[in-house]
């Protein structure tokens, strides 16, 4: 089961036993994913804490 | 390939040609079989490179002479532009393949050569068999070549930067930045090389032109007229941080520029692209490939999908000059493209 | 040798956790078989270490108990005293060999290790069969160690400084100096450490005693009376020079001392002692073997023959934690001591 990445459009691979609310990173471009829902599947970009390394 | 095959370096007491000795000593198919160096013709390695001198114990620099007398198949050239020229010919006429790392062959056309490095070329009709010293874009060509030219170390950080969006022509123009360390200028003092004057400065040392540009535009087939180069001194002794601002000619998604992205580079040995997250890592910093031959290359779109941030971070000495030259090596005598250039990048350092 | 050999690093976040990734990435007879971290598992290696992203595409932290299921032969704790004396005790019970490059199995008197780490050591049992970490100390008992320590970063620039004179038992006294970077704080935010107030600084974080002090007073065998560790934080990221004011308990020459670091040098894989000339390289200089696993030692006598400067120049990642752990990891496996710590130093850098 794979999911498209709502940034990138690469393929997300799901864990088998995947649920809702799990989490995922996309390989390709590092953004983690929320899944949404399962039939059909469905993927957010999940709310990420941004750690403040501005200036 | 048992025997390791014996390559000469001329120019080895530069930083380029420090460099190559440096590699080389770890190269599992190349070994070092002369160091030339007019100027310093006796002197041991370890004198001029003291990070060296365990690697070259009772190893010395050797005259231009002596050098030209070494049986070896490769040379790599490190002089200053217009000498190179000179003695690739000499070198070529003996049979040997060279890797030049000046400028003297990087650009196909000798006007252009003229234009911008003021001079004239002393052997234009060598500029037909040369390569563009920069595999990602000619390994192909690379395998038969006899003589493959260097890379401008800026123009290899723009071009890692800009190569996905101007093969797919969407490149409206392109004001490119790049922030450099110092080694970019060489081991010769310079007035403006004193620490003193160059820590913590942040010199804009060519606000529109920059030499490298004509590789960028020949490489990259774009109009001049639609690019600038600015390079600014930044507090660094080694890296290239390439930040290019592009306005496209037309309205993309961000998933569209990954794409091209990802075909670009996913099968490149020493490409990787940033992660959009998090996203202080997004746009490249050359810490992350410092000591490598790796690039970073990475890009941010705009709310209105035109504009473009386009980067990329190198190693200015490793493949902005001796590793791509390495690399081209490898190429041009059948060794797999990566052998000797797999160091990980030395972080936080 | 021909499969690698799985290891796994507990603590693999910090600076040398991501220093030993960075290490064994490129080792021909290791493999990193889990990464564990309590407090970043099910985090990518790539997020917390940007520069081994390419190295660990898609490898996640692990959590503590899943490192402890993985079967591994070998682990490598880098983890905050005490947490890691409890970790080795487990990791031991279950057959595994351990090199640990926390504190606590440095010192062989629990007494001292309660006095200059102010707790309890929490299994004294433990330390009989510990070996200090330093390979050319105690290479010997390394090969038939299950326990190996780590090594202090300062305590290892002054053992190279001062090993051939303390073995021929001429110190009168030493005031060791120890100019350190800031790697050597670790990777977590401290007040001290944001880089406006760390830059440029000149700061002497200890006058007289350093904890490191107690390793350099077991292993040389000198009187605590008659050394003191001065540690100045300097402008470095890594490394470490150390200079030993020494007055010698007689009067020698020159060529006596050179006898005395060549008997105990010359042989060794990763040390080299300076040249006299020029000048200003004599006393060594941490550039120098930035990257790499190397030891530049040196020294200058005084006309009155009495009064020496012995120095030495260290990576304090490399030789001073994380290098000197492989080093040591390869001796207890049976590889050659050099395996996967070959990297060149990076200069200019």
């Amino acid at each position: 089961m794979t999911a498209t990445c709502t940034v990138c459009e690469a393929q997300v691979d799901l864990p088998n036993n995947c649920c809702e609310g799990e989490l995922l990173i996309c390989g390709d471009c590092g953004t983690e994913l929320e899944v949404i829902a399962l039939d059909p599947i469905t993927v957010e970009e999940a709310p990420q804490v941004q750690e403040d390394w501005g200036e | 390939m048992n025997r390791k095959m014996p390559v000469i370096i001329w120019g080895a007491t530069g930083f380029t040609g420090g460099e190559l000795l440096r590699i080389i000593a770890r190269h599992p198919y190349m070994e070092v079989a002369g160091a030339v160096s007019r100027s310093k013709a006796g002197t041991p390695i370890g004198a001029i490179h003291p990070h060296l001198r365990f690697a070259y114990q009772d190893v010395n620099f050797i005259s231009p002479e002596e050098g030209g007398k070494i049986d070896a198949g490769l040379v790599f050239l490190a002089l200053p532009h217009k000498a190179a020229a000179e003695t690739a010919k000499k070198r070529l006429s003996t049979g040997q393949k060279v890797v030049d790392l000046s400028a003297d062959f990087r650009l196909r056309d000798h006007e252009q050569y003229k234009r911008w490095y003021e001079t004239e070329h002393p052997c234009p009709e060598l500029l037909e068999g040369a390569v563009y010293g920069l595999p990602e874009l000619h390994r192909q060509e690379m395998a038969s070549a006899k003589l493959i030219s260097g890379v401008g170390c800026n123009a290899t950080s723009a071009i890692f930067a800009l190569l996905p969006l101007a093969k797919a022509g969407i490149i409206e123009n392109a004001r490119i930045e790049c922030r450099v360390g110092s080694s970019e200028g060489g081991a010769e003092a310079k007035e403006g090389s004193s620490h003193s004057l160059r820590s913590r400065s942040l010199r804009v040392v060519s606000p529109f032109l920059h030499r490298h540009m004509a590789e960028v535009i020949q490489e990259l087939a774009l109009p001049e007229e639609n690019i600038s180069m600015t390079v600014t001194a930044v507090e660094l002794v080694r890296g290239i941080q390439c930040i290019a601002h592009v306005t496209l000619n037309r309205t993309l998604r961000e998933a569209d520029i990954w794409k091209l992205f990802r075909a670009q580079w996913s099968n490149e040995p020493f490409v990787s692209v940033s992660p959009a997250k998090p996203a202080h890592f997004r746009i490249p910093d050359p810490r992350f490939v410092l000591g490598s031959n790796r690039v970073l290359t990475g890009f941010a779109l705009a709310e209105d999908g035109r504009r473009v941030i386009a980067a990329s971070a190198i190693d200015n000495l490793l493949k902005g000059a001796a590793g791509s030259a390495v690399q081209s090596a490898n190429i041009m005598c059948g060794a797999e493209e990566t052998a000797g250039l797999e160091m990980m990048p030395l972080y936080p350092a």
